[in-house]
């Protein structure tokens, strides 16, 4: 598992500047929406059982009154080293040669080790099929699948979005570019906090932001390479 | 090829030293039929059993198969890993190690059923429940008239009871 | 024991029949009957007939996911002159008529529940033929489906064709 | 050197009698179980039909009741074929009466073991994803994976121990069909596969018996390493352990005796064979339970000694809820079932009787599931971004299917024991030929000579 090899592919990364993050969760809403994620309803949320492919971390700081909150936006980190992939039986979980860490629903057969194996606990799983109050469903969208019960799901990076801007640059005969794909929370987030591209591409602004001295990777120790990159709060 | 004798003793020394007179004989195709092992019986007479050797074969068969069925398979179906090693040599092994035990040991009873003439038609030929009532039954092949004869004087001197005559 | 095997024997025939009819059922290609008798043969191949290109009616084949089914004004387009002494014909003038779309009945799709997300788009520009994925429409009478889009039949060729098989083309 | 026809009829008597006669205990017992079976099959039946939701798991407690239950039944099938083959291998001769009472545990507990990671999926009916089968996808399953390692060990391990039970039980099916008449004639005779007793045969049998040993050791010991690498392989505070092999392996031995000594005074009580199950076997086995107490503390101090003393914050959280937080009630249960009542009364040579190690083997097998659980689940439930800390609770649904598999367990071996002698009469004689035990059947005066320690 530790060695990888060279691919001309782009390799998608995200970057979250922390400074600008003020938890306002529209990213949150932006990705349920996008991406047909099912709302579990009050019962269910309560026994811990809430399906969200990104989430805002909370976090207090100092004593009270002098308290801090602090916000984290954490989703999927499509690590480079996964820890959830070697552990899945079938394949259902499994690293592409852009970068990404995939999921796929109908090969998932629902051991949920993979969600074990996660530091990140950005797993979710379907416990029961979901019902969706109408017209609700009229407003899935038509390029990604409802989950059915009793399988993994998690952020794509919004792999429909992915194929579509990949899609149009080989249209247009050409490498993608900045701008060609953004994910739903990039697209929403009203402070602009959230980066999207090609981290191969040195010219492209992820690539660059990587390079900052603020630049931080969440539970780095571990070894499994994110590939969301938070840029740390300036005091 | 004439109907084999079946000789029925109590006592199983006796029927160890009936049969040793046999064999002295001329007497060869003889079986001791008990309840329990005898070891110190003509079970030493008997070939060597070759089970040992057929479990390391089938261990090493199982090897071979478990090998193609982790490495091959996994470089023939060319599984997208994006860019990690397909073939993982230390997970691979705890595979190799478990199917050529499961080998070995299928190995082990095949040959064990083969090598004790179980599960073939004709296996319960020459038998008497009275094995199982604590006798042993010394089962003589005769191959002809004249050997049956012999076998018959020799088993007559004995407090066998002769079954087949 | 001489009854209990013949009765064995008749069980295992019996099942024998029901799994081999079952089995030619489902390999029955797929031919519903749609609200008018479509003639594919009669508008693509016949010699005197209008002999038309694929992508003429099924015109977003190369442009988009979908190859699409006209709207009947395509249809009308022609047959408000042509053969409007046809009962089936009539039947589309009356549909054009109520300005209602005839309910067509798919021949060709996934199972939902396989999350597959197909795009004829970049098949077409890959000079992929129709027929290859759909048979030999030109000569069909009544359209049905003559080949199987399973998962194995789409990677092989993707395989051939030295395409990318990571999950993520299809699935997502 | 054969035993006396009296002798001999007695013991056919004795050890043939649970397959003659059938006690209202027996019935009652089997109708109990049947119905908690039953229920377990409701419950399942109404998860499949609902979807795994209707238990207790959650965010983040993926695994719980099921993997705790399918570690501790893996466990106690260390009782049977591991020991069984030690002891022969190691030509202890008291172990006659005892192997395939042991094996029959072995058997009976993987089938059930095996239950668990099919029926936890979140599609039970895709379990056969696990399995290497050429298919028209191209699909294969990921060999890199420790369920994956799991599937093999198992499936080795129970055939393994499926044929290792079989093989010696052969000669006696060939008693049975001798003794039996009728369908059951025809039954035995099919299982005993012609077996007539002949010297070959009997040295093949040996020969296979004593090779099988020697290879299903180490697949006994690897398979619960692979159940423990299930947490060990993944990163998570207190899994990631490079002990947890051993100290499985060792707690499944520990469980699996207790297992046994369970299962052989019940057999005693219930089938009268006193005479056969001995207080010597009870005190033997007792001996090592004993030891694997000592050791079972002495892996569980170093494992949490080295978290403690590492300080690592992760780590630390689940260690604290363990020592002192919400966890401590289950982890002192342990501590005490495990090793501070079992201990003395195993340590006690006059504690060490029958009724001693019943009930020092009672406590281990509550003590060793509760270690299972305190694995899984105070691990998976404080995870190291604490946002996401949850709880667990079982529902209803896994209490009853985890009851319902204890209900099953002993259900599958009342009726081995009511088609197959539960101890090995060829076996049984064989020890009383080879080494003239002192035995209450040899004594003519009847009383009974104080067994060889």
């Amino acid at each position: 598992m530790s060695e990888t090899t060279p691919t001309n592919k782009p390799q998608w990364a995200m970057v979250i500047d922390l400074d600008r993050c003020t938890g306002c969760e529209a990213c949150v809403v932006a990705c349920n929406v996008e991406n047909n994620v099912a709302t579990v309803g009050a019962e269910e949320a309560a026994k811990g059982r809430t399906i969200n492919w990104i989430r805002i971390e909370r976090y207090f700081e100092g004593e009270y009154p002098d308290v801090r909150v602090k916000f984290r936006p954490v989703m999927c980190q499509h690590c480079e080293e996964a820890p959830c992939e070697p552990v899945c039986p079938v394949y259902a979980t499994y690293h592409t040669d852009e970068g990404l860490n995939a999921q796929v629903y109908n090969r998932c057969v629902g051991t949920r080790y993979c969600a074990n194996n996660c530091p990140y606990t950005v797993r979710s799983f379907n416990f029961f099929d979901h019902v969706w109050d109408a017209p609700l469903q009229k407003a899935w969208n038509p390029e990604v699948s409802v989950r059915s019960r009793g399988v993994m799901e998690k952020c794509t990076f919004c792999v429909q979005r992915i194929k579509a801007g990949e899609a149009k640059a080989k249209d247009e005969n050409r490498d993608v570019k900045d701008g060609d794909v953004t994910p739903a929370c990039v697209q929403t987030c009203p402070t602009k906090a959230m980066y999207f591209g090609n981290i191969a591409d040195p010219t492209s602004e992820v690539a660059k932001l990587s390079k900052s001295s603020r630049a931080t990777k969440l539970l780095e120790d571990l070894g499994t390479k994110p590939k969301v990159i938070y840029l740390n709060e300036g005091e | 090829m004439t109907q084999p004798i079946l000789a029925i003793f109590a006592d199983s020394q006796e029927a160890v030293a009936t049969a040793r007179a046999l064999r002295r004989a001329g007497l060869t195709r003889l079986e001791l039929l008990s309840e329990e092992p005898l070891h110190a019986a003509i079970a030493d007479e008997e070939p060597k059993s070759r089970i040992g050797i057929f479990a390391v074969l089938g261990g090493v068969l199982g090897a071979g198969a478990a090998l193609w069925l982790t490495i091959g398979t996994a470089k023939g179906l060319a599984i997208n890993t994006g860019g990690m090693p397909v073939v993982s040599g230390w997970a691979y092994g705890i595979i190799v190690f478990e199917v050529t035990m499961l080998s070995a040991i299928i190995a082990a009873l095949a040959r064990m059923i083969w090598e004790a003439g179980l599960a073939r038609p004709g296996a319960m030929q020459h038998y008497d429940a009275a094995v199982t009532d604590n006798k042993i039954v010394l089962v003589v092949n005769c191959e002809d008239e004249q050997t049956r004869q012999t076998a018959e004087q020799l088993l007559a001197d004995t407090n066998a009871e002769m079954i087949g005559k | 024991m001489k009854r209990g095997l013949k009765i064995f024997l008749l069980v295992g025939v019996a099942i024998l029949i029901a799994v081999w009819l079952a089995w030619r059922a489902a390999s029955q290609p797929v031919a519903p009957d749609q609200p008018i008798a479509y003639n594919h043969w009669q508008h693509i191949s016949k010699p005197d007939g209008p002999q038309l290109d694929c992508d003429f009616c099924h015109e977003y084949a190369d442009k988009s996911a979908h190859a699409t089914i006209p709207n009947i004004t395509t249809c009308m387009g022609c047959h408000e002159a042509v053969k409007t002494d046809s009962p089936e014909v009539q039947k589309l003038a009356a549909y054009a008529q109520r300005q209602e779309q005839p309910k067509w009945v798919r021949v060709y799709f996934f199972d939902p529940e396989a999350d597959v997300f197909f795009s004829h788009k970049p098949h077409v520009k890959a000079n992929i033929a129709c027929t290859d994925c759909h048979g030999n429409v030109p000569q069909l009478q009544k359209m049905r489906r003559e080949v199987k889009h399973t998962m194995g039949w789409c990677i092989e060729c993707h395989r051939q064709r030295k395409v990318s098989i990571d999950c993520y083309v299809c699935h997502r | 050197m054969q035993n006396d026809k009296a002798t001999n009829e007695k013991i056919n008597d004795d050890l043939l009698r649970p397959l003659r006669q059938t006690g209202w205990a027996w019935r009652v017992t089997v109708v109990v179980c049947a119905i908690f079976l039953l229920a377990a099959v409701a419950a399942f039946a109404y998860q499949l039909q609902r979807g795994i939701g209707v238990w207790g798991i959650n965010r983040p407690v993926f695994w719980a009741f099921d993997i705790t239950n399918f570690v501790f039944w893996i466990g106690i099938s260390h009782a049977g074929t591991l020991i069984s083959a030690i002891l022969r291998v190691t030509g202890a001769e008291w172990r006659r009466p005892i192997t395939r009472c042991a094996e029959a545990i072995t058997v009976f507990a993987l089938m059930i073991g095996g239950i668990f990671p099919i029926i936890h999926l979140g599609k039970p009916m895709l379990f056969y994803w696990l399995a290497p089968y050429p298919n028209e996808r191209g699909l294969w399953p990921n060999f890199r994976s420790p369920l994956m390692w799991d599937f093999f060990a198992i499936n080795a391990y129970f055939t393994g121990s499926l044929i290792y039970l079989y093989l010696p039980l052969i000669p006696d099916l060939a008693l049975v069909r001798d003794k039996a008449t009728g369908w059951r004639k025809t039954i035995y005779a099919k299982l005993s596969l012609g077996w007539r007793g002949t010297q070959r045969q009997w040295h093949a049998l040996e020969k296979a018996v004593q090779v099988m040993a020697v290879i299903i050791i180490p697949v006994a010991v690897s398979v619960h390493t692979i159940v423990s690498w299930d947490f060990a392989m993944a990163i998570q505070p207190m899994w990631h352990s490079t002990m947890f092999g051993p100290y499985f392996v060792a707690g499944a031995i520990f469980s699996g005796i207790a297992a046994l000594i369970l299962a052989m005074a019940v057999i005693r009580k219930v089938f009268h064979l006193e005479n056969y199950l001995q207080p010597i076997h009870f005190n033997n086995l007792g001996l090592l339970l004993l030891t694997l107490s000592l050791l079972w503390f002495y892996f569980t101090f170093a494992e949490y000694l080295t978290t403690w003393y590492g300080n690592e914050p992760h780590e630390k959280v689940v260690f604290q809820s363990k020592i002192s937080g919400a966890f401590a009630p289950l982890f002192w249960t342990m501590v005490v079932c495990c090793f501070v009542i079992p201990m003395p009364i195993l340590a006690i040579k006059k504690l060490r009787s029958i009724s001693g190690t019943v009930i020092a083997s009672l406590t281990v097998l509550v003590g060793m599931w509760l270690e299972r659980f305190l694995i899984i689940v105070p691990t998976l439930s404080q995870p190291r971004l604490t946002f996401n800390w949850g709880s667990y609770r079982p529902t209803i649904f896994e209490i009853t299917i985890a009851v319902g598999t204890v209900a099953y367990f002993i259900l599958l071996y009342a009726v081995f024991t009511k088609l197959f002698p539960i101890i090995a009469v060829w076996e049984y004689k064989e020890g009383l030929t080879v080494s003239p035990l002192p035995h209450p059947h040899h004594d003519p005066a009847g009383a009974t000579i104080a067994t060889a320690e």
